[in-house]
């Protein structure tokens, strides 16, 4: 048990440190450290977040584990999370780049023709173009499988017709990929399938999506008789769920940053304001509360650890990582509501310049409610660590064997 | 025994709710949200014409001198619809202290016009930042926010301390004169606007009975009808929760099908019956003036903010990625659940009034609270 | 909105309180306040019920809510709920005979034969006669409809086979109402009858269960070729499931006692052991568990009294009473777990002349996980309020419809 | 960074849990449960012949110097099988306080019986109901309980103030010898037995090397010991109640398929999780004396108490009324949760070191824990 490097990985981190040294934007370390990407030093995250993808793609230090032929750099898992550690502050930058290297890129590897992957992964991986997912639908959360956007084929292209929802960055994406239904006639898993598309796609109309906290993080995407050319389908005609699994699959490799927990806000919050008993976090009446985030923080720090060590000996991340997200996602929102009732009737100020701590706990009890939804409900979780990590039964499905278009309320 | 709002109040309860539906539900709360505006006129207005907000005022000062049991069956109402007008601030708060505190001839200049609706008062007692109020004899100095409703209101009870008096004392200060400064200030529930008062020379009156049990004899009061406010919207909450889960369908079935969303609701209705059953008693110890009234309140509030906040949290949950958009209504549950639990302080200061008044503790306490 | 009695209530009450004041073991009443049943003032506790309920009954005060020709008082729900207000501390003198008031008594007097109810329930109210109820097996514990002791009918009795546990005062009781199955060869809810038995019958061994917690409250009852007369069934031959809700149905009329959470023991702690500030309950540290308790405590009482008035109203006392159980079970367990945790080293010490607070604490938590499970599990309760209070859909039922014998696994 | 146990460590384990598997594996306790008696002797001479005990005591001193990793990977194993064998009393405490804060001739004298689990050692530091111990230069006089083992240990180190210290340290006692009384008590596990010790005038040495800090830095190192055995406990409980729920069958399911019953073993595997990541590093920072210790011993302390009795309490609740019943292991396992929870004394003392030692903190702290 340590936490030393390798030599090898030692070289590797000496060298991503010393360009690092050299060619991060440091300028912005303070803001990224401070506020994140909602801080008043970061006046242009877009341009920030562009210019630093190219830079590193330049380098040979974009989307590190991708083979080098598609612009990354044929590292092993090892090797990303060292330089995740190493890019500390800067890798906040990537937040444009999220989906598209962490879902989009992968399934493209996986599934595209090589002509096509020498096409579309460079400039994936540079950031000169973005890529989104468009995967849920109004009628079709939880239930991913049950989406009921149409994809019927003409020729050499499919027509798409349908709405997906809740997809992050489509205002600002050159492509994206796209699960569809091609055949209703078939029970729900087996109709689907995967395209990629061009977002300025003739038929495409993007709303932004206005959140319970004001925020517009998320769009509406409304499809008309968009043409996808077969030729931009990924896997089999039928085949979408597997394809998908694969996309899911990759979102969780994205481990070693991890969850948010709001914890370390809600220390510095302590140590700094004042309570009856000197600094907050000195207070008795607290005491219980506070340690039980923090053995919840840094439990989940230490088993990104664990997992992270697994990586190292070739082991596969499996659904046991579902755990960060379903803690933190309950954390913040206790959090959040902890320090409001810490700050007593102020707690319900919201607006930054005049509320305790700059808003940020309000900002954080306003947001947390998605964080319980996004990307797997709390429920959708402890269904998967019970199922695949446990091996409880599934829960009984009355629509697995049924034709889609015969289920009763596909509403 | 009699445990329960008699046939009366219940018919009231039916009135209010048939005025409210009138005035578009939660669309009033949504339509000052909306258009950035103070509260619904016309509403408050309309609950004026029915007596409403004076319920719990005499009728020798204009009330419609019904109760405080009637006033909590009113609150509850509002709670359930959102409604945005400023009853916690013009009625819970600064008629009720006028009448705990007031001289008569304080009472006669202002609870009419409060009652009636015609005129907007406010109570001013959050210290927050370390900001205090101070009185020098004549005068108000100081700043105090979020104050409910503060940049409407026509005048303030503002709590404030003196050269001879260091606990917080009631004063009557007229909003638009001299020395007032006020500016809406962004809070969490922009349905119920907040403003900062500055107060810097204003001319200002002390409340003839004010002294320093002034101020926990009125968070007492108010903390059982904000109670009933909170469990209208806690309920609300479930029950669109509930309808959600029994029209929502996944994996081929309703959501309400499955034990992990039948279980989060039928958690969420024991909070709504516990906090209801601390509901109904602190009504009954406001409505007899019960020695039990400080624990009673306090349990209410504190039961009453918990079961809110748990069915209003629960309430997206349950609604997944809608409940988070701007247009369902759930976020305005949620955001109402904040503001009512932080309106009368710190739950800190509540927990422990509670503990100091249990009927069953034994020990004398240390700690005044 | 008021807690004050009508007239007549005012005038009932008088006479319980005369009637008490000549007539209670008052000698008994320090024991019982202090300690209850296991109060070792309380020296000879099965005598000490048998005598007081005896004194009731000829007075009239036993089971109030019967009629009077079967030894009740034909009292109205409102007088039973004034009596064991006023009955206070004696009341719990009938643990011996709740089961057979609560359940047995109203089954028969639902089912049984005018001659036969005229013959029993006297000297049940009396408690001259105990009476046991014989439902749970082994594998029919939350689904109790999937027993499967058989009854098969020889001539004018029933020969029954099979084992039930969980049977509270087996050993104590002459009498006993039993669930079992006559038909296997329809769904398991149709093929039930209901009986009454003599607990003496050949055939019939009782075993008591030790229990976790050391204790034994409980037995499990073999039964062998045990005959049952067919005039002692209760309701038709098959009906037996109808019959059971007619009996669980009047468990939960026994309100108004209410259920215990520990609450009250806590506070006592609390005032008298000391921490660094004072008594533990002016302790900062300790005050928002407590204030959660203290709510929960107080709202279960006033839901209670909520459940009285509308009672007296008219009423009749719903599902929604689960909550009692619901919430006082996991409050029993974390109430003492968190004293425990005061107490640090010695929390561990269950010797009652050396343990502090004379172990009851220690015993609180040993007996609490039983409560979370007797009479419903905290999730059959959930479920009971999701479904009979709030209208969801019952969970899918995979066994409803097939018949008991060709089920997969009634194991 | 390699953040797991080793290759050979891994086979350490399964060689520990093949030999408590030869010895009934949770029937051992059940053995000492109903015969009252005061550990598996046999189990524990095995044990000894294997070098367990001395696993983090050097061969100089006759261990078999394998280090702390090794000993936390035992008392995971100790912990699944809830062995009745003198490991928290002889090893942790006993064994590590005289590393601590023994001269090289006591070390000589003790550590090597110790390791050969010829003696056994225990350590009493509970100075319950107010009871304390004193030294008065050449003898102890005082009462603490419980102690660990307290009636079958050769030897205790008895933590006592004396004329010129008033914070306790550590001094050496014969237990057979004159002025010792000790007494068994009935403890919430009775397949650990603990004692009551009362020492009149018992002859004792202090430590050579022991100080005001002896007890506390002790007592981290036996919480990360404590932690292992802890999560042990934890993971068996889980797994039996998976298993029951994969095995019984209600409504014509296996209970599993119940997502009341899966979402809390969903629960219950969280819990572990983060209790094996926080002892996982307070492994590492035992192993490597870091100075992060205390807060990684407090935490991982705190973290494996509240796995196990979550994982412990709900094991019983997925059993239903078969895990109330004494034949089945549901409850030793609750029992054992509850008597490691506290064996370091309150949670809260926990709780506050690890808050006070969290690496992120900025303010100084007042509070000297």
């Amino acid at each position: 048990m340590n936490f030393d490097d390798t030599p090898e990985e030692a070289a590797f981190r000496k060298q991503a440190r010393q360009w690092l040294d050299a060619n991060a934007p440091w300028p912005l370390e303070a803001a990224l450290r401070e506020g994140g990407l909602s801080s008043p030093g970061l006046t242009d995250a877009f341009a920030a977040a562009k210019a630093w993808q190219k830079k590193k793609a330049e380098a040979g230090w974009a989307c590190l584990n991708w083979p080098r032929e598609y612009g990354g750099r044929g590292s092993t898992p090892m090797e990303r999370v060292i330089w995740s550690q190493e890019e500390g502050p800067f890798a906040a930058l990537s937040w444009l780049f999220t989906i598209g290297h962490g879902m989009c890129g992968p399934t493209m590897i996986a599934y595209a023709s090589e002509q096509q992957k020498r096409r579309y992964l460079p400039a994936l991986a540079s950031g000169e173009e973005i890529w989104c997912q468009l995967f849920s639908e109004p009628a079709a959360g939880s239930d991913l499988a049950g989406l009921r956007t149409r994809a019927q084929r003409h020729g050499d292209d499919w027509i798409v017709n349908g709405q997906k929802v809740w997809t992050s960055g489509a205002h600002l994406s050159q492509f994206g990929i796209i699960l569809v239904r091609t055949d209703p006639s078939v029970p729900k898993h087996q109709g689907l399938t995967m395209f990629f598309l061009d977002m300025r796609s003739p038929g495409i109309v993007i709303k932004p999506i206005r959140q319970a906290n004001g925020r517009s993080e998320f769009n509406e995407v409304f499809l008309s008789d968009v043409r996808i050319p077969d030729a931009q389908r990924l896997g089999a005609p039928g085949q979408g769920w597997q394809v998908s699994l694969t996309t899911l699959m990759n979102e969780r490799l994205s481990i070693g940053s991890g969850m948010a927990t709001g914890f370390e806000p809600l220390i510095d919050y302590c140590c700094s304001a004042r309570g009856p008993h000197g600094a907050l976090i000195d207070d008795p009446a607290l005491r219980s509360r506070l340690a039980d985030w923090a053995i919840r923080s840094l439990g989940l720090k230490y088993t990104a650890m664990r997992a992270i060590s697994a990586l190292s000996r070739g082991a596969t991340p499996g659904p046991e990582n579902s755990i960060g997200k379903l803690v933190a996602g309950s954390m913040q929102q206790e959090i959040a509501s902890f320090v409001l009732d810490l700050q007593g009737e102020s707690g319900i100020v919201t607006d930054p310049a005049q509320a305790p701590a700059d808003g940020r706990f309000q900002a954080m009890l306003l947001r947390a409610p998605a964080t319980r939804v996004e990307g797997g409900t709390d429920e959708i979780l402890r269904n998967i660590i019970a199922e695949r990590v446990l091996g409880l039964p599934a829960d009984i499905r009355v629509d697995k064997d049924v034709p889609f278009n015969a289920l009763d309320s596909p509403a | 025994m009699d445990f329960d709002f008699s046939e009366e109040q219940m018919q009231l309860r039916q009135a209010v709710r048939k005025l409210l539906g009138h005035h578009g539900d939660v669309q009033a709360a949504r339509r000052v949200l909306e258009c950035g505006g103070d509260y619904d006129a016309q509403l408050w207005r309309a609950m004026s014409g029915m007596g409403l907000p004076g319920a719990a005022i005499a009728a020798d000062h204009g009330g419609s001198g019904l109760g405080y049991l009637e006033l909590c069956v009113i609150a509850e109402e509002l709670g359930r619809s959102l409604a945005p007008v400023p009853m916690l601030s013009s009625i819970y708060l600064a008629a009720e202290i006028i009448k705990l505190a007031g001289s008569s001839t304080q009472k006669m200049a202002w609870l009419p016009a409060l009652a009636a609706g015609t005129k907007i008062g406010t109570v001013a007692f959050a210290g927050a930042s370390g900001a205090a109020m101070h009185f020098d004899g004549r005068v108000l100095r100081g700043a105090y926010f979020p104050v409910a409703d503060g940049a409407i209101a026509d005048f303030a009870i503002v709590f404030a301390r003196s050269a001879d008096c260091n606990r917080p004392r009631p004063f009557l200060v007229d909003l638009q004169g001299a020395g007032v400064r006020r500016a809406r200030i962004e809070t969490i529930d922009p349905t119920r606007p907040h403003a900062r008062l500055e107060l810097d020379g204003a001319a200002a009156e002390p409340l003839a009975q004010g002294n320093d049990d002034s101020l926990a004899c009125l968070l007492d009061r108010v903390a059982v009808m904000l109670a009933f406010e909170q469990i209208g919207g806690a309920e609300r909450a479930l029950t669109m929760a509930r309808d959600y889960a029994l029209e929502r369908v996944a994996f081929g079935r309703k959501i309400g099908s499955f034990q992990a969303v039948k279980h989060l609701l039928a958690d969420m209705f024991v909070s709504v019956a516990l906090a209801r059953g601390n509901a109904f008693y602190a009504a009954w110890a406001l409505d007899r003036d019960a020695a039990d009234l400080p624990c009673a309140a306090a349990g209410a509030h504190v039961s009453a903010s918990k079961a809110f906040r748990h069915c209003a949290s629960n309430n997206i949950q349950v609604h997944g990625g809608t409940g988070f958009t701007w247009e369902f209504d759930c976020h305005l549950f949620y955001r109402r659940a904040q503001l009512l639990a932080l309106a009368l302080g710190q739950p800190a200061y509540w927990e422990a009034r509670l503990l100091r008044h249990l009927p069953n503790r034994t020990a004398p306490s240390v700690a005044a609270v």
